[in-house]
């Protein structure tokens, strides 16, 4: 089965991007560009970009059929790495970009990689109208709560008083939670992960990979230059612990050594952290990612404002909707079944005409 | 110069014949004036009058009933010989107080006022500061003024229909378009069936219009108005229709995907009066063409981007203040080297000005406004039916060089309409593309490795295995396409960008005048004023003025031969919708010294005061 | 008590904005400028005009203080209909036009006018930076679902399926539910009102004046010309009673004929809609608008999609938060108190110097 | 032209005295070469010399340490005499071989080359593509090479200072400032008190960086390197500081806020080379300047129109990408006729282009790239100290005349520094407005009746009872401000802001050359060129060619005597960084050939080859 462009599609009519299994022989050395890889040493990307390569070849789309886009920021060096297809862009353009791409070209896979200022500040909209429209797009915000590449500036997701080049007094505003702001654009995939984690990250990734339409991921990075150790209470060897509250579908939420702490919802309409030997398991809340409604993984959102206490990771809403492309797609599909493809001659001499002789 | 229909003529005998004639029909937003224009224009251009459309729609929404904001507009001159211009009027219908006061300058001394009397009432009067009744203090004498009580008539005709006393009323458009069809010896029966289309859903309606449309005939006729009639004019053989410039655009945007064998798709945010491109592209589904309509215009130009990245034929579409927003991918696009048509309907500017008025002031934006050293092509159209050429060679031109090109229109072309001889679809030239599919460097494939006669990059789409690469808006290594900071490479990738386009002078039609061999002074042009040059310089040719013309349709490059061309007069004179734009253009390049006419009135230039002023620089 | 630049402030250094009483003398009329309204006739504008300039005067802020801006969009020609000072700005940017008055002024009452295309469309990230930030700002966010002024293009507010000039296959894309959006950009003050609510529509402008940061309101309103009877659910004779949920504060949320429906939160973290007589009032959920936790204002915005069945109106959150404008201030006061006033003589040749003779 | 230091002169002796000397420190991102120039360039001026200083960032963060990407450089010339340009190095120091590989190709033939052999080991040559050791294989023969083991003397000579053995080795830029400090006569002590201050919290670093540097003398010292002495340059008499571009902006508009009585507000979005305004501004809270990190550029202009309506002197600053995002709302205060200053610190374009590097390509976007017609001056500083003056003049152009003004710097003016004379503040301009506080026609305010003079229109602000009024972007009645459609108002409206631009050419100073009289060929110039222009003009009439030279300060509207004085050369020569930007406007304007030098390299011209280009040019 083709598109009208003669792309082909899968028995949906929904392009590969879904399809698994198949083109097993890749292995990550495949994914690798011939680029030299340019960011600070110690710097969290790598790690991502680690994970991004190691996934690909289980991903079952060939190489050529994926694209990276981005847009501009450390972060957004990140498609010269991929030996993809790859669009490095214009600050916060990202999503457009990709938008264009992902909806004349259903067949392929499109990946966004974009910063906090990239994605929130200047590309804020875009990302939003993307999530909104359901594109078929994976979009990964590199959140290191700095400006890396213009060297240090505070940035829509820096904690209020943070001092930086241009906040010499600390900063006044108050900073975006990007899973929120997500789930209030309406997005149908949401998680939170970490740089350093070498499980949950790939997991995150194949899971946004397999949604079909728009999957937006927040990955706290460490910028070790600028704003090193932001997410400590995460990952310092207590913090991993105490903080990490990791969402798991159909499971009661459950955090802290031996999961002795656990979420709850009182009737009132509150989430509030309990002590499960307090209450007891069944008074949990039971993380249910595939509820339609958004407003418990809203609640959920809202726990911490930033990764400074316990912080839920993992996938907040997995929702299924129609996609952009699709819908288009199937625009086309039955104007052409309803109209019969196109007949140029027909339509320049269509409404009145008459003959001069 | 023709003589026009107007003055004259006023005793009802045979059917007095006349070369051209120019009516405009003015009323309140609600009275369906633009309808009513369009219909006569459609039974005349069916009838094989040459013919110029030109709306005149209020700013406003629908301002308060009565208002002069609200006034809204539409004029056609048609003819039994080739015109250029909506020309001047010698008849003006209006349908109310708002209407005579707002069109009343423009129309000719001695033309015809034809008055729905039944809107002059005190309180219609005082809304525009009328402080006695045109129709009684005189200040009327040195028209010829059809009083008639529209409204009434109307509202006595639609009796019987079954449409209720409002809805009968709003057909009085219809009662003036049977007047003036009997005025002009149009038939009635392609209307009737139109208007029995159009309300099928709704009877009474139809009813309605259809009996007010026949009630306004039979006053002409009983009341023994003047009547008149203009014979087919002659234009070549061959089938035509009547063609907006928007529309042709869209057409020629269709045709442009069709002759490239790529998919069509637009990305565009609505903004007057570029809005009916995407309104119109977004109904060809059929044509496999995709319409977004984006969050903003830097989205849409994103979007139309990031498909031509992919292998569409890559579109967007807006107006000045969107063009501005465009800037910035613009250079993107320069520096990515992918094809793209950047449409820019121009309006009155700056800001948000005059949005739906004309003007020709983007052009030195399109040529300039972006930031670093990038250059591109512009092409414009220069009439409603020329949109569909600069459609295709824009294409043409983005295709074969791999660029971004601007293609700019302006609000006069985008809404007026002309009779359109409809091309032959094998006749249209062939553009279409070769995408690569191999390696160009042994086993690699450089995205910049260049060919060697148009300087274009090679275009290799997503799903061609073995060619992934990737692009972006930092400097690129000649040839390879990485990412370079090496001086000199910077300085030979700026050179390289600047030589594509610029090559593009050999591949596109020379510039024409026409004009004696002896004429000193030549009028140069570009886009919108086409028409009203043309028709200038023929009058004033034929008053044996010794004057040449030439329209440039290539502003960037502009035709190899232009220098040439320029130099053999004593004196070039640009006229322009704009404070000199071009001038300054031909000056820069040519060091030619231009004469400027200006002219920024959110208007197309007069007839009479471009022949005017044209006439005192003939020496 | 006056700001660096000499404008008043009021005790507690933030601006004469939020004194009440005070200029008696004002009326209705003195808030109409002398320029023609030019909407179409029958437009819900109209209303929320005279709703604007009769609550003017009891809010006591002089006219000459109060500023109307707004972007480009019918309901954006507002300003120019209000004898007060006003900028019609360009599309979508009334946001950041208005930020730069209400920081540099302190002492000024900021109103936005804007629309769904304007505010939620090309202007979309202003709009949420603005509420993020907490902005000294009354936005008023005309919703008619449709883009009137460049004459019925489908917006981000309408619905799936819509038929448009853009659109004439149906709108493919999920519209945003203002409401939700504003509360997942951190906005502290987030209302809905209807055009024809003579009564709702003044009181929420007035909670919006007397909130000091960023107040939104979105405002459904009627356009006859290109999308009549958008919110015939809520306006019909039937449909106002069945499907208004007034929400107030403290109060269990009721409604439909005297109160027969409530909503309640169940334990799984769902809001539900019940027969109170089935479930006795006390199961209901009791508003508190000034919870700082939004998760629950968020989870009432999505009791309704769009305005097509039962839909909350009224204040989902009012909660005070630092004004971006009084930290600005504020640390011009203390910069000012530790560093002296500033002397350009001293900065000028601050640093390393060294003198030629 | 004056002799350099490097060649000849090995021998120690007494230290031989040297009119310039141009050294360049080259090392990783994380060698700390920015820091190690600028103390040497600090030293240097409170001795006396006159001096210019070129930074040369990376465009990576920090790229992998001892890649070509990651080198980091600065750039200083000092000498005993005014000097204008950063000069070629005779000196090179470089810590690692990618710092050998990258600058070596600008190092003047026979020059000496500081290396520290620690860092020559084989993964780092290899990393940078040396097949072999320079240091052994004779290719550095034609320079005077010092190899010096810098790494391993530091880690010795920081033993005992209490730091840890990483932290002690990243002391070594400190010995090679030692190791300079010797050769170059430089005292210790400031920069000794200059760490003890910065590390005073971390003493063991503090220890180890001042060991470092006293180990680098002693070494010069020992070794008995060639020492040096460069003479204080006379200069007039005065206070004197070091100051970068972006540092002069930073105080101009600090100074225009306290002459003009206008609190600063600036919106601004971080962009290299620009966001050190932004940082540096805001620091300065005493003076009540308010800074704003906006969401985006857009977004930022916008604030500082909204803070210019409510009566704050209205700040934006930039670079190209950003200019093409303010374009609209250019346009929106061009038509509010609001003052606004927004600056556009040029970089390499297009697109993404060269970010860290310089050019001049924005000129023609400045002047062009909005819709409409939209004209607005243009201001360009010249020099790093420069850009003092060119911020005040700014400010007075868009209070005076109620209009935004582009005032445009490059990167490399930026970041360069030289000695400033210290203005007194008594002398500054007095910019202070009036805003307006009473009705100008009966009881009513006009917000477009304009003075007669400057045709500015009034500066009402909210807060002044009695004069509430409505600006907005729609075309407006000329006087009352009302929207108006009018099509000649609106020409007369484009006619008024067209007119009010052109007259301030009334109002700025001429243009001065300098160069004998009977010189027939003119160099001109504007921006960041000045500085090369002028001494590559300065050794050409030292050479007995008859060159003159002028340069335009102010590029919209030029000043009244420019063609005047053009038409006095039979030649005018314009170089520049671009592919011919000014030389554009020059030929439309003034309809004079021009010859243009166009260099785009992302570097100032070299003295060297400007010098060659234009003796050729000279007949
Ligand atoms: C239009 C435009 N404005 C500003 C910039 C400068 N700029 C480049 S990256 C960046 C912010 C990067 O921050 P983020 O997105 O968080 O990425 P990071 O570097 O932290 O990965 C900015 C402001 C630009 N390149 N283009
Ligand atoms: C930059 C720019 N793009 C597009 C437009 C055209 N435009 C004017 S208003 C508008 C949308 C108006 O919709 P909305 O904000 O919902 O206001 P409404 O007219 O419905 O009140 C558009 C697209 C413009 N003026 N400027
Ligand atoms: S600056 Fe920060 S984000 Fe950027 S590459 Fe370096 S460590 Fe990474
Ligand atoms: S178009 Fe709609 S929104 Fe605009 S004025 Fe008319 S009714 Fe109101
Ligand atoms: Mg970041
Ligand atoms: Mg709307």
């Amino acid at each position: 089965m083709t598109d009208p462009n003669g792309h082909t599609l899968d028995e949906r009519g929904r392009g590969i991007t879904e399809a698994s299994g198949g083109i097993g022989t890749l292995t990550r050395k495949d994914f690798v560009s011939d680029q030299e890889v340019r960011w600070c040493p110690g710097c969290g990307d790598y790690a991502i970009l680690a994970a991004v390569q190691s996934i690909m070849p289980e991903l079952g789309v060939p190489r050529e059929k994926v694209v990276f886009v981005s847009g501009i920021g450390c972060s957004s060096r990140f498609p010269y790495y991929m030996n993809t297809y790859g669009v490095h862009g214009i600050h916060g353009r990202a999503p457009a970009i990709a938008t264009g791409i992902a909806s004349a070209r259903p067949d392929l896979q499109v990946w966004v990689v974009t910063g906090d200022g990239d994605g929130l500040s200047i590309g804020g909209n875009h990302l939003i109208h993307a999530l909104r429209r359901n594109v078929n797009l994976k979009i990964l915000l590199f959140n290191n709560q700095i400006y890396g590449l213009t060297k240090g500036q505070y940035s829509p997701t820096s904690e209020q008083g943070k001092v930086t080049k241009s906040t010499p007094f600390g900063s006044v505003e108050q900073p975006f939670n990007p899973i929120s702001l997500a789930l209030g654009a309406e997005a149908t995939f949401v998680a939170r992960t970490i740089d350093v984690e070498r499980k949950h990250l790939p997991e995150m990734l194949r899971r946004a990979a397999a949604h079909r339409g728009s999957a937006f991921i927040e990955i706290y990075q460490n910028c070790n230059i600028f704003n090193d150790g932001a997410f400590l209470a995460l990952t310092s060897k207590e913090g991993r612990t105490q903080n990490r509250i990791y969402l798991e579908h159909d499971r009661p939420i459950r955090f802290d050594r031996d999961g002795s702490k656990g979420i709850r919802m009182t009737g009132a309409g509150h989430l509030e952290i309990v002590e499960v030997s307090e209450v007891g398991e069944n008074e949990l809340l039971v993380h249910d990612e595939h509820r339609y409604d958004a407003g418990l993984a809203f609640a959920l959102s809202r726990l911490s404002a930033g990764p400074h206490g316990p912080t839920p990771l993992g996938v907040f809403r997995q929702v299924e909707r129609p996609v952009y492309g699709d819908g288009m797609e199937s625009q086309l599909r039955s104007a052409a079944a309803d109209q019969g493809p196109g007949d140029l001659a027909k339509l320049l001499s269509s409404g009145d005409t008459w003959d001069v002789d | 110069m023709t003589a026009q229909a107007a003055p004259s003529a006023h005793v009802r005998a045979d059917r007095k014949e006349l070369p051209r004639v120019v009516v405009r029909f003015a009323g309140d937003s609600g009275d369906g004036m633009q309808l009513t224009g369009d219909r006569f224009t459609s039974v005349s251009a069916a009838f094989g009058n040459d013919l110029v459309t030109m709306p005149d729609f209020p700013a406003e929404i629908r301002a308060p009933a009565g208002s002069l904001a609200g006034v809204s507009a539409f004029q056609i001159h048609f003819s039994d010989h080739d015109i250029l211009t909506p020309g001047q009027p010698g008849v003006l219908v209006a349908m109310n107080p708002a209407a005579l006061k707002a069109n009343l300058g423009d129309v000719m001394r001695g033309g015809m006022l034809i008055l729905n009397t039944d809107s002059f009432d005190k309180r219609n009067l005082e809304k525009v500061g009328f402080s006695s009744n045109p129709l009684e203090d005189g200040s009327l004498d040195s028209y010829q003024v059809y009083k008639i009580p529209m409204t009434s008539m109307t509202i006595d005709s639609v009796k019987g229909s079954g449409a209720s006393k409002k809805e009968g009323e709003r057909s009085k458009n219809m009662f003036a378009l049977g007047v003036l069809s009997w005025m002009y010896s149009r038939p009635l029966e392609p209307t009737i069936e139109y208007l029995e289309k159009k309300f099928s859903k709704k009877e009474s309606i139809a009813n309605a219009n259809v009996a007010a449309l026949k009630a306004g005939h039979a006053f002409g006729e009983t009341a023994e108005l003047s009547a008149f009639e203009v014979k087919p004019a002659t234009l070549a053989p061959g089938r035509y229709r009547r063609i907006t410039g928007n529309q042709a655009l869209a057409y020629g945007l269709i045709a442009a995907s069709v002759q490239s064998k790529l998919p069509l798709f637009l990305g565009s945010y609505p903004i007057t009066p570029a809005s009916d491109v995407l309104h119109e592209l977004a109904r060809y589904k059929n044509f496999g063409v995709r319409t977004l309509q984006a969050e903003d215009e830097i989205a849409a130009i994103g979007m139309a981007l990031g498909a031509a990245f992919s292998g569409h034929l890559g579109i967007t579409t807006t107006s000045g203040p969107g063009l501005d927003l465009k800037s910035e991918t613009l250079g993107l696009a320069i520096s990515l080297e992918l094809p793209l048509i950047v449409i820019d309907i121009q309006r009155g500017g700056p800001s948000t000005g005059l949005p739906t008025k004309t003007e020709q002031s983007d052009l030195l934006h399109a040529m300039y406004g972006r930031h670093g050293e990038a250059p591109l092509p512009i092409v414009a159209s220069y009439s409603p039916a020329s949109c569909f050429w600069a459609a295709l060679e824009s294409a043409r031109i983005a295709l074969k060089y791999m660029t971004p090109v601007i293609l700019l229109s302006d609000g006069y072309i985008a809404n007026g309409a002309e009779p359109w001889h409809i091309p032959t679809v094998d006749k249209l030239p062939d553009i279409s593309v070769r995408f690569a599919s191999q390696p160009n460097v042994g086993e690699d494939f450089w995205p910049y490795l260049r060919d060697d006669e148009t300087l274009a990059r090679p275009w290799a789409i997503p799903g061609t295995a073995g060619l992934e690469h990737r692009v972006g808006g930092l400097e690129k290594a000649d040839g390879t396409g990485n990412i370079s900071y090496d001086p000199d490479n910077h300085h030979l990738m700026t050179q390289l960008r600047q030589a594509k386009i610029k090559a593009i002078e050999e591949d596109i039609d020379p510039l024409e005048f026409d004009g004696s061999e002896d004429s000193r002074v030549l009028v140069l042009g570009w886009g919108g004023t086409y028409g009203t040059i043309g028709e200038v310089c023929r009058r004033l040719r034929a008053r044996g003025r010794p004057v040449a013309r030439a329209h440039l349709k290539h502003l960037n490059p502009m035709p190899k031969n232009t220098g040439e061309v320029l130099r053999r007069f004593d004196k070039v004179v640009v006229p322009e919708l704009n404070m000199g734009q071009l001038s300054k253009l031909i000056r820069a390049e040519f060091l030619i010294e231009t004469v400027s006419i200006n002219c920024v009135r959110g208007l197309p230039f007069s007839s009479t005061e471009l022949e005017a002023e044209l006439e005192e620089l003939i020496p």
